[in-house]
């Protein structure tokens, strides 16, 4: 009795029990029963993580081994770090489903369903090992999505929001079709390790270089990269809470994730030739990413739109660990996803609080307001202050390691762009923290006037007493910001997870454990230790974000000062980048086909 | 952007896109000369080892089975989505303008267009769960038999009578019934794991292939879709319909 | 002849895309994006075909005929689930767009913009 | 042959469908093509592909599509009226 499918199925079928009796169950029932299979399933697959240290399963379903090196059913390859992603995305959905526990009109039964299903599809797509399932569980979880982000139907922002995230996360689900049937037509096979096998002896030649664009364009909307991230910040701005904290904690890092996966298993034979262009290709994306998203967090007054943004920003740095193709890398962006996650999920959740106590999310509306919210007041800076990465966080020894890892993979000047992006996103967040609840300065004049409109809650659905916020809605997200910081301090874990990363990293291994099964022989992994030079960048990203949220809030006088020469240009290209977000579905698709090409052209032109 | 410059974008990265798609498929086997060695190993042991002959739905209810339960939620989130979606607000009501919805006349709805569609209703239902049953048999399945058998109720509202349709399939019933087919299906695949020890293993007898209660456990798996697909359509389109037919907005 | 099912392919594809892009009604966006999915039909398809191949259904034929590659149709179908389903939601997501916003072309709909 | 047929349908119908100006023609339309498709699924020996595109694109969808622009249709008409009774 092999428990591997459980922490799929077994959400899936309360979701299906929960609305079978949805018009009886009371609201309480469906709190309960959500968030107990939420806890069930993190057990699950925290047992399952540890059986997957002490060596990788493969499950295959329906019993249908592979005979004579042919796969014939699916595979669950579960490794270290997919059995953590998966266990971290069950975390964060439970800690969700707890946070709203009456903060929310449940909409009987529904949100607790949706939720579930939500849940199973994020941990079928952390553990599976088919490429072609891959693609069922991200349009389940596009399907479940779409409908949760248009949950506020009586608001004009979540309709919107929700049109625009389904058109372009299915334009992109249309190109991973096509990229999988380019390559079954070339391996004849469609699990990931029979791909790679099958792909291994040869040389890469154009169709399985536009394949491998396809497919990463697909994950690249999802992951919400330059030029196909325009969906993002709407869908983000309008969703309710408890779903920001999924979208932005686990959701995106996902299509990362899975560029990672099926690169180390399929495309790491072919382009191992033209790895230095690949990884020109996938930095220059990635830092563009990262720049753009923190130009446009620092420029916004939405609260929810501006942590948008700054998600952005880290997935840029993340598909930047991910373009080094080293495992040091690996292993800094796997623990700098825990880290963001944790710390985005609870300043989304002080989001909700704001909303929840003054029915608006602008910045200008809140100023000085939230100084009754003490304690949400300090959590909001030490949220701030985690995601400037100060020293000895979680999210501070993933930088280092991706630091490392860059100075190792000649691109020096890659822990200079970590720095400007954490600088610019913990800055204005830190800028938020005190002008908000602490009331400095003054109230933020930037950001566009029309986004005032979508900030404020035209509508109150609940009408339930909004003195008094639920205590719930302040623990949660302190305890994950306390996790946030703690991981990274339990002695075993960074070591763990950068051993994981090396056998994530090792192509050969993973086609040997997936067809043959059996025990898989690992190299070694070197470890690293902390240099003195990850301290000097932590030390300059939070005091440049520091002194970039008091310009922000007191340097008025300063401004003035500075040359109109100088501030123009900077205004106009900031205001130039704002005017393309327009909130139109045919310049978002526009703008995928670009990025389509762009990624199919350069792909091609270096890559062969 | 305006219109203009969104077009001239559009058209230089459309030809761009569409010549790196080109230069791609050029690579691709000539249309005809099948290479592959999944779809051959499948058909040889489709139906010795597990008595189906059409092999479509062996492998969409047996071999691949566990991509099949993606696929039911996916339909049945989307549902959800849709009955989410088009939920009713306090400030709307449904009010049924009883003359306009009970016999709403299409242009030259007659007696015999009535009959007609009530005529319809037996034979779709007939032929929808004869697709179902025959799933893995003939060509058809689960989903193809679900829609045509949630095509049967409908025909009541071709016949004129709207809220006859919703005393036939009545709303938490079939949103019910919907539920409990994508739950039974989930139940196969705990089924294989209790009785057979791994997750969509087969526990059913397999029967001799060519009769109808053949091929172990697909003819349920078969019709637990159906019951899903008839129910989510149903859902789906009596919300269309709830919308189109009686709701007004009260401001 | 051995190219135009793969040229069709990613005509549609691109075509669909195109329709996307210049539609002025929400309505006429959904249609053009079932254009798009259709294109991943006729590649898959087109991918799995063998000359001289019967369909994958040995209820009369024998077994060892050549017989087209029956894993390629179970993409295509659940592909066509996945349509059917995803053009539903947005169709309940155009009538609460034109409900909220009185309009459905995506120039009306202004209020998340930055 | 008969596939070169279906391929050309199967073309200028997607153009047809994107092309259309008007929803409610391009509803009619897409039901024409998805016929097309059904036509080329069945040239292209794939019987149940066949029978599930026909069943969707010629019941599935267009109930869906026609009952959402009857809905739209409703609403234009009580926004004229509005229109009219502030007038």
């Amino acid at each position: 009795m092999h428990i591997t499918a459980l922490p799929f199925a077994v959400p899936l079928m309360a979701a299906a029990l929960l609305v079978a009796v949805r018009h009886w169950s009371p609201r309480l029932v469906n709190d309960a029963v959500a968030a107990g299979v939420g806890v069930a399933v993190v057990a699950m697959l925290g047992i399952l993580l540890a059986r997957s240290i002490h060596a990788p399963i493969a499950y295959w379903m329906g019993g249908w081994r592979p005979s004579h090196s042919v796969t014939i059913g699916i595979s669950f390859s579960i490794d270290p770090i997919g059995a953590g992603m998966a266990a971290f995305c069950a975390v964060l959905v439970t800690s969700a489903l707890v946070y709203s526990w009456r903060y929310f009109e449940g909409a009987d039964g529904l949100f607790h369903a949706l939720m579930l299903i939500f849940m199973a599809a994020m941990v079928g797509f952390c553990l599976t090992g088919d490429v072609f399932n891959l693609v069922v569980f991200f349009e389940l979880m596009g399907a479940v999505a779409y409908a949760l982000t248009a949950y506020k139907i009586e608001e004009r922002g979540p309709i919107q929001g929700a049109i625009n995230f389904a058109i372009s996360n299915s334009v992109g689900a249309y190109a991973i079709f096509v990229g999988i049937g380019l390559l079954y037509a070339r391996t004849g096979a469609l699990n990931m390790a029979q791909i790679g096998a099958a792909l291994d002896g040869h040389h890469a030649d154009a169709l399985v270089i536009v394949a491998m664009a396809l497919i990463f364009i697909g994950f690249l909307t999802k992951a919400a990269v330059i030029p196909v991230h325009f969906w993002l910040a709407d869908a983000h701005a309008v969703a309710p809470t408890p779903v920001c904290v999924l979208f932005s904690g686990v959701m995106v890092e996902l299509g990362i994730y899975a560029i990672a996966r099926l690169y180390w298993t399929v495309f790491a034979g072919p382009l191992a030739a033209h790895a230095e262009e690949l990884r020109a290709i996938l930095i220059a994306f990635g830092t563009a990413t990262a720049l753009w998203g923190a130009v446009m967090c620092f420029a916004q007054r939405h609260i929810k739109r501006l942590l948008a943004f700054s998600t952005i920003s880290h997935m840029g740095m993340f598909l930047c660990g991910i373009g080094l193709l080293s495992a040091h890398a690996l292993a800094g962006v796997a623990v700098y996803v825990v880290g963001h996650g944790l710390t985005k999920g609870a300043l989304f959740m002080l989001c909700g609080v704001l909303l929840h106590r003054f029915g608006t999310i602008d910045e200008q509306d809140l100023h000085g307001r939230g100084r009754i919210l003490r304690f949400a007041g300090v959590l909001f800076a030490i949220g701030g202050l985690l995601l400037a990465a100060i020293p000895a966080v979680t999210v501070f020894f993933g930088k280092s390691l991706l630091d490392g890892a860059a100075l190792e993979g000649r691109y020096p000047w890659l822990p200079a762009v970590f720095v400007i992006s954490s600088m610019f996103t913990g800055g204005a967040v830190l800028r938020v923290a005190g002008g908000v609840f602490a009331g400095w300065g003054r109230p933020w004049a930037g950001g566009a006037a029309e986004q005032v409109a979508p900030a404020r809650e035209e509508y109150d659905e609940e009408g339930i007493s909004r003195d008094r916020t639920p205590p719930l809605m302040i623990i949660v997200p302190a305890v994950l910001l306390a996790a946030a910081i703690l991981i990274g301090l339990i002695p075993g874990a960074v070591p763990g997870i950068e051993r994981a990363a090396s056998h994530f990293h090792d192509h050969a291994a993973y086609v040997g454990w997936v067809l043959r099964g059996g025990r898989p022989g690992f190299a070694p992994a070197a470890t690293t230790h902390v240099e003195a030079y990850d301290y000097l960048y932590a030390a300059g990203a939070t005091i440049g974000a520091l002194a970039l949220a008091g310009l922000a809030l007191f340097g008025r006088p300063l401004r003035r000062r500075l040359p109109a020469m100088l501030l123009r240009p900077l205004v106009a290209a900031v205001g130039g980048l704002r005017e393309l977000h327009s909130g139109h579905i045919g310049d978002y698709i526009a703008w995928w086909t670009a990025g389509a090409a762009l990624l199919g052209g350069s792909s091609l032109m270096l890559l062969t | 952007m305006n219109r203009t410059g969104r077009l001239i974008m559009f058209g230089i990265s459309a030809v761009a896109l569409a010549a790196v798609l080109v230069k791609g498929f050029a690579g691709l086997p000539h249309f005809g000369d099948y290479t592959g060695v999944y779809g051959t190993v499948i058909n040889g042991i489709g139906v010795t080892e597990r008595h189906a002959t059409d092999l479509v739905t062996a492998l969409n209810f047996d071999l691949r089975a566990f991509d099949t339960l993606g696929e039911e939620f996916i339909l049945f989130a989307s549902i959800l989505g849709v009955v989410l979606i088009l939920r009713e607000l306090r400030e709307e009501r449904e009010h049924p303008h009883q003359e306009e919805a009970e016999e709403h006349s299409f242009a030259g709805a007659s007696a015999a267009w009535r009959a007609l569609a009530l005529g319809l209703i037996p034979a779709m239902i007939v032929l929808g769960g004869y697709i179902v049953l025959h799933g893995a048999l003939t060509p058809g399945g689960g989903f193809q038999g679900g829609v045509i058998l949630a095509a049967g109720p409908l025909a009541v509202f071709l016949a004129g009578r709207y809220l006859r349709m919703k005393v036939v399939a009545p709303q938490p019933l079939v949103e019910a019934g919907e539920s409990i087919g994508a739950l039974g299906y989930a139940l196969i695949g705990l089924g294989g794991l209790i009785f057979a020890g791994v997750f969509f293993k087969n526990f059913l007898p397999l029967g001799t292939p060519g009769h109808l209660l053949s091929a172990g456990q697909m003819p349920l798996a078969s019709i637990a879709v159906g019951l899903e697909v008839s129910g989510a359509f149903l859902v789906g389109w009596t919300e269309f319909l709830d919308q189109a037919m009686v709701i007004k907005e009260q401001g | 002849m051995s190219f135009l099912p793969f040229a069709v392919a990613a005509w549609l594809f691109v075509a669909g895309l195109y329709g996307v892009v210049s539609s002025r009604n929400l309505i006429r966006t959904i249609l053009s994006l079932t254009v798009v999915q259709s294109a991943t039909y006729v590649l898959l398809l087109g991918v799995g075909y063998r000359h001289g191949g019967r369909a994958p259904i040995f209820a009369d034929i024998p077994q060892v005929s050549t017989a087209v590659d029956p894993v390629v149709q179970v993409l295509v179908l659940v592909d066509i689930v996945v349509e059917a389903t995803v053009t539903a939601l947005l169709l309940a997501l155009a009538v609460q767009a034109h409900k909220r916003f009185g309009s459905l072309d995506p120039n009306d709909l202004r209020t998340l913009r930055d | 042959m008969l596939q070169i047929a279906a391929l050309t349908v199967v073309a200028l119908g997607g153009l047809a469908v994107v092309l259309t100006g008007d929803p409610l023609r391009q509803t009619m339309v897409l039901g024409i093509y998805g016929l097309g498709l059904t036509m080329l699924f069945f040239v292209f020996q794939a019987p149940d592909v066949a029978l599930s595109e026909i069943v969707i694109s010629t019941v599935g969808l267009p109930v869906m599509i026609l009952l959402t622009l009857r809905k739209v249709r409703q609403q234009q008409r009580e926004q004229a009226r509005g229109k009219e009774d502030d007038g």
